[in-house]
């Protein structure tokens, strides 16, 4: 059977793919944030997932005013990288992986979460920096990222967007979606985006240092009073957009130590932590977890 | 409408909820027609023109027009659309967010470097951190403005 | 306050718009159908609400295979009858309440449904259909629909689809968005497709008088009894298009004597029952119930 | 895979669920082009020279030139999407799905207005109503090649 082996969390900041797209990741700026992921690039080159299944949101790139979905899952074979406006980010094709979303697909809505089915979807910075910051740099025609990806995008840009419980609650259907489905494969599940930073305004630039990490600690020890966060908290405390933050408690909900919304089993291996600021606008955060 | 709106309290921000996005539609769209490379030339060779397709308002033209990302905002524009129009021009999401504190670039990204902004005085509207409307605008122009009296 | 009245529950066959618009009302094929919708055109009049709800699915007209809403709301000022092949049908342009939808989506989704929120989208039979039969026939240009209304698309196209327990939830969901909404309105909500029918295979032209009729006493007389039926009863029983049902059971759900998934108020009234096998493919299907 | 289809064992009827959807994508994509009346009008045109503009299989493509809705759906077509097929064709749905039975368009039509097909028989595979296998095709059709002893 398939199985959620580990939980990537990470921060999907636009300026960290521009940096490594233009060579820039050695200047002193930017050292320390990609320093932080050396211990990740070893870390997935040896425990190499079958299918990422990556949790993060679209920027008004595939979704306009148009159309808004809550939580679309991307079923689709490829996925080509956007273009945001500065031309798309030379990176390799987002290949998905049709069959094991489908049966999420199944799985969660049967299990009364109403998702929106994708089959055409451009991917933006959202979910191809946090491959890159993975992965490392890659050729966009040579290379090909190390395996398929299914797209979990969520919508975190117009109110009103899905409470953190809803979205923990969201991450045990995933998994018990992913533990029936027949074939072997290790699966890992990525929450992205955050952390605290405010893109707007004259509050523009906040960071909340003590707040991120008092919620980092929380997400990996108490997740359960982690994902009770009110929305409020994260646009007050961390910025309007430290919002997409409740993103990765699909992935921690995902986790095998939680069980009827709470943390009952064996805790997961904290295998990496990282905390830096800036990255651009942006508090960049990063933590591995591994079930026990 | 009895639904809460607890997020109105927090100082020099803009919630994009359902009532922001239907002020904003037009000008949020024609934001993400910039997302073609085709559109992008034709908006840069003649921007009125250009604007001029699209059921925006005047306002919200002569926003886009003067680059004005606050203005956009309270027209109901959204950051994220809004971002196509400073990728159009060349811009990073550092200069753009910066250029809505009034800060100069460099004033915003060493603000950054420090640690970015505190979070002390900027919780709620009222306190006096440096969000607050009446520390607007941010930097050394604040203190310009500020010692030319044109502020209480 | 706003408050839902009543609930209308119709097929909406593609044939019975067809006839209209052909003006083909008064032959004997289609008499005995729309002599069962005239007390409620009078009715309609008698009872004019401010909004319609209208709850319909979409048949691969505003959504393709590239994007699957479950549940998708629709918060635009207006919406064009759909060209779904045989060009757009002459009735007038749909208007929207944008407002008490916009309202509508953002208590129902931190009510933890899952809403897509729509913007543009094209309105096929699903919806226009339903609406002739209970105002009548309309000139497209010179008159206009009574009120405006609120479409609400849920997918019965892919499966899966939302079980009708689902449904039932939501339909309670929507009615306290509703009554939260502060100004006086006069909400109908409706519940449109079925009754049985088949449109595929071998098994096409499937009809089950027996079923639908006990389905519809379950419906008014012990809902929460209905919105247990299994998926698979009304595929086997009702024919593959059959389970367009479920749509009934949110309009059911959103009345006043529900509460907390049973019937526990007073019974709602039934002003008109109507039943007649054929239009087309289908069986028709006809239920007004007013809140006591 | 684990997931319950316990739609399988229904006669005469496929569900359109994720694997049917993921055949079909080229073929219903086609048929949702069928929506702009100058679709319609290339396709009427020289049919073949417009479905070679889809990354259609060529077994799709046949189907679609046949007509043949039931071989449609086999490939991952669903109603709703080749109704567009239908109505391009001036057709109405009960035409298609009368269509599909091998029953004359007058048989069809007076088996509903005789009140449709009866469930009996045809809710389980292996029962012997009208819609089981060993009972198509249906009508004078299934007389005739039952006369003509091509059918046990
Ligand atoms: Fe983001
Ligand atoms: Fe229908």
């Amino acid at each position: 059977m398939a199985k959620i082996t580990a939980s990537v969390y990470t921060s999907h900041v636009p300026a960290i793919g521009a940096a490594m797209d233009l060579g820039k990741t050695q200047e002193d700026y930017w050292k320390p944030v990609f320093a932080g992921y050396d211990f990740s690039k070893q870390w997935m080159k040896d425990n190499k997932p079958d299918v990422i299944f990556l949790v993060f949101n679209d920027h008004a790139t595939a979704f306009s005013s148009d159309l808004i979905p809550t939580f679309a899952i991307g079923t689709a074979a490829e996925y080509q990288p956007a273009d945001e406006g500065w031309g798309p980010r030379p990176v390799p094709v987002v290949k998905g992986h049709p069959e094991l979303a489908s049966h999420i697909a199944q799985s969660v809505i049967q299990q009364d979460f109403d998702l929106t089915i994708v089959n055409k979807m451009d991917v933006d910075h959202g979910l191809t920096v946090p491959l890159s910051l993975m992965c490392g740099p890659l050729d966009p025609v040579k290379d090909a990222w190390p395996c398929p990806v299914i797209p979990f995008a969520v919508n975190v840009v117009q109110y009103p967007v899905p409470s953190g419980q809803r979205c923990f609650n969201l991450g045990q259907a995933i998994r018990k979606a992913v533990e029936s489905y027949d074939e072997d494969l290790n699966v890992h599940i990525w929450g992205t985006g955050g952390m605290s930073h405010q893109l707007q305004g004259a509050r523009a630039g906040l960071i909340n240092r003590e707040w991120d990490n008092a919620w980092l600690d929380q997400l990996i020890n108490d997740p359960a009073a982690c994902a009770a966060t009110p929305h409020i908290n994260y646009v007050r405390e961390a910025g309007s957009e430290g919002i997409e933050l409740v993103m990765w408690l699909i992935a921690r909900g995902a986790m095998s130590d939680i069980e009827g919304g709470q943390a009952t089993g064996p805790a997961p291996k904290l295998r990496h932590r990282f905390y830096h600021v800036p990255a651009s606008n942006t508090a960049v955060g990063h933590v591995i977890l591994e079930n026990s | 409408m009895a639904l809460d709106k607890p997020y109105k309290d927090v100082p020099g921000t803009i919630i994009f909820d359902a009532e922001q996005s239907r002020k904003g539609y037009w000008l949020n769209q024609f934001c993400m027609s910039l997302m073609k490379a085709e559109n992008r030339e034709r908006f840069k060779a003649d921007e009125r023109a250009y604007l001029d397709e699209w059921q925006m308002t005047e306002e919200q033209k002569q926003a886009v027009l003067a680059r004005d990302l606050n203005w956009c905002m309270r027209t109901g524009g959204n950051i994220y659309f809004l971002a196509k129009i400073g990728a159009t021009d060349g811009k990073s999401f550092q200069q753009m967010a910066g250029s809505m504190t009034g800060m100069t670039e460099e004033e915003y990204r060493n603000m950054m470097i420090a640690g970015g902004r505190s979070i002390e005085g900027n919780r709620y509207i009222g306190e006096n951190g440096s969000a607050q409307v009446q520390n607007q605008p941010q930097g050394a122009a604040g203190q310009q403005s500020s010692a030319a009296g044109q502020k209480p």
